[in-house]
């Protein structure tokens, strides 16, 4: 069976001892949020994000990113680097709106 | 818990000192340090409480990566304090979930 | 909009010495960093570094900072601060965050030089307060001039774990243990040492268990990890600690990249994606580069003439340097990145356990497992010689990439070779002077002084301090043993401290005659 | 695993996910099969999670209507995943008369769609979102309308559709579309050969390069469509927002931030690239359009910006059919940047068409062949 096939098998949901353990520490998800989401489907840290939030909030998944997908590939029984990175999206830091209202040289 | 004497650095240069407040109460640090030095060395640890556990955080990187030590500053919710540098008259404040309820 | 010749993003080693190189060559080119100072984590690098004279080796890193900045601006780049680099667009344009504004520029080519940011792992507690990156402990105490803590745990026996180890000491912290869940220590032997001597215990194999605590970080649990890196009931050990420190390793801070759409792989299994670059750093777009941590953590010293690899590149690249120009200046800097990538360390043999080392001496165990050398090995490594009068004892026993040591002694006591990474070899037929300038020379504080035999039943040992306060002459302490147990009394008979130092003062003690190849450190107070 | 079902639904977006729900509620074998590692990884996780009845063409009224009737407010209970649904009404303002006669023209035509949506003062407005700038004359009120995450929506298509059996597979490109006997029967894939009865094409853009392979083409191009997301704050109005120009449109989420797309003007000049290629100037353009109409939220801040494409149709609005001329086949696309809020109804249409029922409501405005040369 493919690979890409969601039907594979990846075998039942176990409750573990840290599933309480926060993983993303913006938005407060917990390894057992994760690894439920993953036998839910969301068979990669893209989905398990756009599920869970986690890597959403104000560092955008600057700390957890490599923490979710090292969850995910345990998870899934495959190598990290079966798993796309987290993509790179601006602003590198939070920026205020005002600030990025004013653009230098306009109407100056 | 500031270090004055340092075998490799020396003697800590002359900086000036300004007043902040922290929860009302009224604390001095070093005009341009980060506001997270000056808490530092005031031995105030906790910088918020998260939204939905509660639970208490403060400097976890210490370069404005992580958002993890982020206050309350001058009414300003999420100012992350670890880059933010301090100056005078500064109201510096611990964060509840996340914060800004008086933002307007 | 403005437009640049090149665009270095990020202020550190490698952005700082990109900028300098294409500068001197013609290009126009600005500097972007979201930091307040320049020079990225190396004013937080208060310790020697290590290499040869074209790695700047013996120098700290904050000089180097210095140097590099005043050589870039010397060169006309301009350097903007505070500049928060927001995204990296088409067309190589950026948007840069500058005071209460965004500014667009766009570079005909771009170098992003964003290094790298710490990685994490958890455990129970691992949110309280005072559980931090060892970085984050190193920017408080080094660049704040704040303690992050007064009794401090460090995880992470890499060369960043041991490093700040040893500076938490400086800063006036006390380290109650170092700890590893990897069965050996993974930074260079020469650092882990000179943490071992001062007392600190090594604990490898070991991992957090808990942290504890309700508002901050109240203690620690630690337990020893078996094969399967579970813990082994029985095994913990509990301390008070205010704080942890965390040191497991890098990730390249890609993040602009992604953004402009190059092309990342993983190079090798749990290296994480990187950019996947060309020999002089360019990416999949062209006129893109990436150097330093960024394209894969290295060191500092990696890190600029990787810098300087991608700004001499650029500007044959855009026609301000002649082909053979730059084709020449690409081999002086290659054969020096060439020459850090050798050694037991090179990225190369990441991972192995090298056993042996270039000369086929076997590496310490001891070194490995606890931290320091075993009193009776000591003397199988080509550095230590027990030999009567003042002599040199190198305790530099893997093969690292640095030579400074060779040029320190006026009497050429001590060759390394043309090879970088060659243990040092001690000639006591060279007539040591006793002079001590290969002691403030060696970055890894691992040459000591030593006369065996003074006379009276007493050894003199002249050791690196960089502690504080220093002791007075006469000043009676304790001497520690390699692995920081109090063996004895030592009387300080000589404190040596001179401005080309560069702050390593020369501690001589007296020891009984039998401890003399065996005390490497000076304690104050009693010896008990 | 055999390779056969009853349907092939080509593209896991939000439409194509609801459309596999909806199959496999009536107990049909559903195979969808994404060309993206990734499940809803187009326009459906890229959207500003619209679900709006007022503004829309008035062809598309009725589909929105019905699900925002049918399907939203029951949405999350019957997936059993919170989609964070918010009915709270939209407000689309306007500073000018000009704006103002934009709108009236919006809502005397949506009226007319049987749509509860009327024009309201400036005093109005303010007493519904107290935040609103002063510049603000009047608005269209829709109180009906509202937004839900769409990230959230379309796994959760994903993951009910999935435990009810359907099965996915992800990360194989469909490489043409094979008649036999006649019939659109099999799907061939970069990974494999697919067969089944009928075959759903929801494949957004990506869908003329698939048609191809029956020598069928929708007139419609891709539109870059741009977004950005605050950091949360405490809540302050649950309205979908929107302008009469257009310039912006978002709301508050129910984790607290504000998610706001808009537009510059250069959306139709935008090389089609291997990813959507956010712009340097979008954020900005915004992010000013914003804090002209919502003074209040100026100090936000800006954690993140994407971008998407957009089958932009001929006529902005989708080819939802059974084309006669190839049996087997069924087309949903060209949603053109509105699918999101008509995601449910277009859905169901779709499960009904591929089984050859007739349709809750009527498509002859979606045909496939609806598309005519001007003179």
């Amino acid at each position: 069976m493919s690979a890409n096939d969601r039907s594979r098998e990846i075998g039942e949901f176990t409750a573990a001892p840290d599933d309480d353990m926060i993983v993303c520490r913006c938005e407060e998800v917990t390894k057992g949020e994760i690894r439920r989401a993953i036998h839910d489907g969301m068979f990669n840290a893209h989905e398990v994000r756009r599920f869970l939030r986690c890597g959403m909030g104000l560092c955008q998944g600057q700390t957890c990113a490599r923490l979710v997908k090292a969850i995910v590939a345990r998870e899934l029984g495959v190598s990290q680097g079966e798993l796309e990175d987290a993509t790179g999206r601006a602003p590198a830091r939070p920026i205020e709106m005002r600030i990025f209202a004013s653009e230098r040289g306009r109407d100056e | 818990m500031r270090i004055t004497e340092h075998p490799i650095l020396g003697a800590s240069e002359e900086r000036r000192t300004v007043t902040f407040t922290h929860d009302g109460a009224a604390y001095t640090g070093f005009e341009g340090e980060p506001i997270a030095a000056a808490l530092k060395a005031a031995g105030i640890v906790i910088h918020r409480y998260t939204k939905k556990y509660h639970s208490p955080r403060g400097v976890f990187c210490a370069i404005g990566r992580c958002t993890d030590c982020v206050m309350v500053v001058n009414g300003q919710p999420n100012v992350r304090t670890c880059v933010t540098p301090l100056a005078e008259g500064m109201t510096v404040d611990t964060q509840h979930g996340a914060g800004g309820e008086d933002r307007q | 909009m403005t437009r640049y010749d090149l665009i270095v993003v990020g202020a550190g080693p490698s952005g700082l010495s990109a900028a300098a190189e294409a500068a001197a060559n013609g290009l126009k080119v600005a500097v972007f960093d979201e930091n307040a100072r320049p020079g990225g984590q190396l004013f937080k690098q208060i310790h020697k570094f290590f290499g040869s004279k074209e790695h700047k080796a013996k120098l700290r890193g904050y000089d180097i900072g210095t140097e590099l900045l005043k050589e870039a601006q010397e060169q006309g780049v301009e350097v903007y601060l505070n500049a928060v680099v927001a995204g990296l667009y088409a067309d190589k344009e950026i948007v840069v965050r500058l005071g209460e504004k965004v500014a667009h520029f766009k570079g005909d080519t771009v170098i992003i030089a964003t290094g790298a940011s710490e990685n994490m792992l958890t455990f129970e507690g691992w949110t309280l307060p005072g559980v931090m990156g060892a970085g984050a402990a190193q920017t408080m105490m080094n660049i704040n001039r704040v303690k992050p803590g007064e009794r401090v745990l460090m995880l992470g026996s890499g060369n960043v774990g041991l490093v700040v180890g040893f500076q938490l000491l400086q800063a006036g912290c006390e380290l109650v243990a170092l700890v590893d869940a990897a069965p050996r220590v993974g930074g260079y032997g020469v650092h882990a040492a000179k943490v071992a001597r001062t007392g600190v215990p090594f604990y490898l194999s070991h991992t957090i268990v808990k942290a504890e605590g309700t508002d901050r970080v109240t203690g620690v649990t630690i337990g020893e990890v078996d094969s399967k890196w579970q813990v082994i009931p029985g095994s913990e050990k509990r301390f008070d600690v205010d704080t942890i420190c965390i040191a497991v390793g890098l990730s390249s801070s890609t993040q602009l990249l992604k953004m402009a759409g190059c092309e990342l792989a993983e190079r090798a299994a749990g290296a994480g994606y990187l950019p996947v670059c060309s020999d002089v750093g360019e990416t999949s777009i062209s006129g893109l580069y990436a150097a330093g941590d960024v394209s894969g953590i290295e060191e500092a010293s990696s890190a600029m003439l990787e810098g300087r690899i991608a700004g001499i590149s650029a500007a044959g690249k855009l026609g301000f340097a002649a082909q053979e120009a730059v084709t020449a200046r690409l081999a002086t800097l290659t054969t020096a990145l060439e020459a850090l990538h050798e050694g037991m360390f090179a990225p190369k043999n990441r991972g192995k356990s090298v056993d042996k080392t270039e000369e086929g001496y076997d590496v310490s165990t001891n070194l490995l497992k606890k931290g320091y050398l075993a009193d009776e090995e000591i003397t199988k490594y080509p550095g230590v010689k027990s030999v009567s009068g003042i002599h040199p004892v190198i305790e530099c026993t893997q093969n690292i990439p640095c030579n400074p040591c060779q040029d320190s002694c006026p009497k050429k006591c001590i060759t390394v070779g043309g090879n970088i990474v060659t243990l040092p070899v001690f000639d006591e037929k060279a007539g040591c002077i006793g002079c001590g300038q290969c002691i403030a020379a060696c970055s890894g504080q691992a040459i000591f002084l030593v006369n065996e035999d003074i006379g009276d039943g007493l050894a003199a040992v002249t050791i690196p301090s960089e502690f504080l306060p220093l002791p007075e002459k006469g000043e009676r302490g304790a001497a520690l043993d390699r692995a920081g147990n109090v063996i004895g009394t030592a009387e300080v008979t000589d404190v040596k401290s001179v401005k080309s130092f560069d702050h390593t003062n020369l501690v001589t003690f007296t020891v009984p005659k039998e401890l003399g190849m065996r005390a490497r450190f000076w304690r104050k107070g009693a010896a008990i | 695993m055999s390779n056969v079902s009853d349907v092939i639904v080509i593209g896991a977006g939000i439409i194509g996910n609801a459309t596999a729900y909806f199959l496999t509620k009536k107990g049909l074998k559903v195979t969808v099969l994404e060309k993206s590692e990734y499940i809803g990884n187009g326009g459906s996780s890229r959207n500003g999670g619209g679900v709006r009845q007022s503004g829309r063409h008035p062809a598309e009224l009725p589909l929105v209507m019905y699900g925002v009737k049918n399907y939203w407010p029951t949405l999350s209970e019957e997936l059993g995943t919170d989609v964070e649904y918010y009915q709270e009404g939209n407000l689309r303002l306007g500073k000018t008369p000009e704006h103002i006669k934009t709108l009236e023209g919006l809502t005397n035509s949506a009226a007319a769609g049987g749509l509860d949506v009327r024009m309201i003062d400036y005093d109005e407005a303010r007493a519904i979102c107290p935040y609103l700038s002063d510049e603000v004359i009047g608005a269209s009120w829709c109180p009906t309308d509202g937004h839900a995450n769409p990230l959230l929506a379309t796994l959760a298509y994903y993951r009910a559709a999935r435990r009810n059996g359907a099965r996915f597979i992800s990360g194989a490109e469909v490489v043409e579309i094979k008649k036999v006997a006649g019939r659109a029967r099999k799907v061939v894939t970069t990974d494999g050969v697919y067969e089944a009865d009928a075959i759903v094409l929801t494949a957004g853009l990506e869908s003329n390069r698939i048609l191809e392979s029956v020598g069928l083409r929708v007139p419609m191009n891709p539109a870059l469509l741009e977004c950005l997301v605050t950091e949360d704050s405490p809540p302050l109005f649950y309205q979908m927002l929107g302008t009469a120009m257009a310039d912006f449109y978002g709301h508050q989420s129910k984790h607290g931030s504000f998610v706001f797309g808009g537009t510059t003007g250069f959306e139709p000049y935008t090389t089609l690239g291997k990813t959507p290629p956010a712009t340097s100037s979008s954020a900005p353009g915004t992010c000013r359009g914003i804090i002209k109409y919502f003074p209040i939220l100026k100090d936000l801040k800006i954690v993140r910006t994407w971008a998407g494409w957009m089958d932009d149709c001929m006529d902005h609005i989708p080819v939802i059919d059974a084309p006669e001329e190839v049996p087997g086949l069924v087309i949903g696309c060209g949603f053109s940047g509105h699918g999101f809020g008509i995601s449910p109804t277009a859905a169901v249409i779709l499960s009904q068409l591929a089984v050859g029922e007739n349709t809750v409501l009527d498509i002859s405005k979606f045909k496939y062949d609806r598309f005519k040369v001007r003179t």
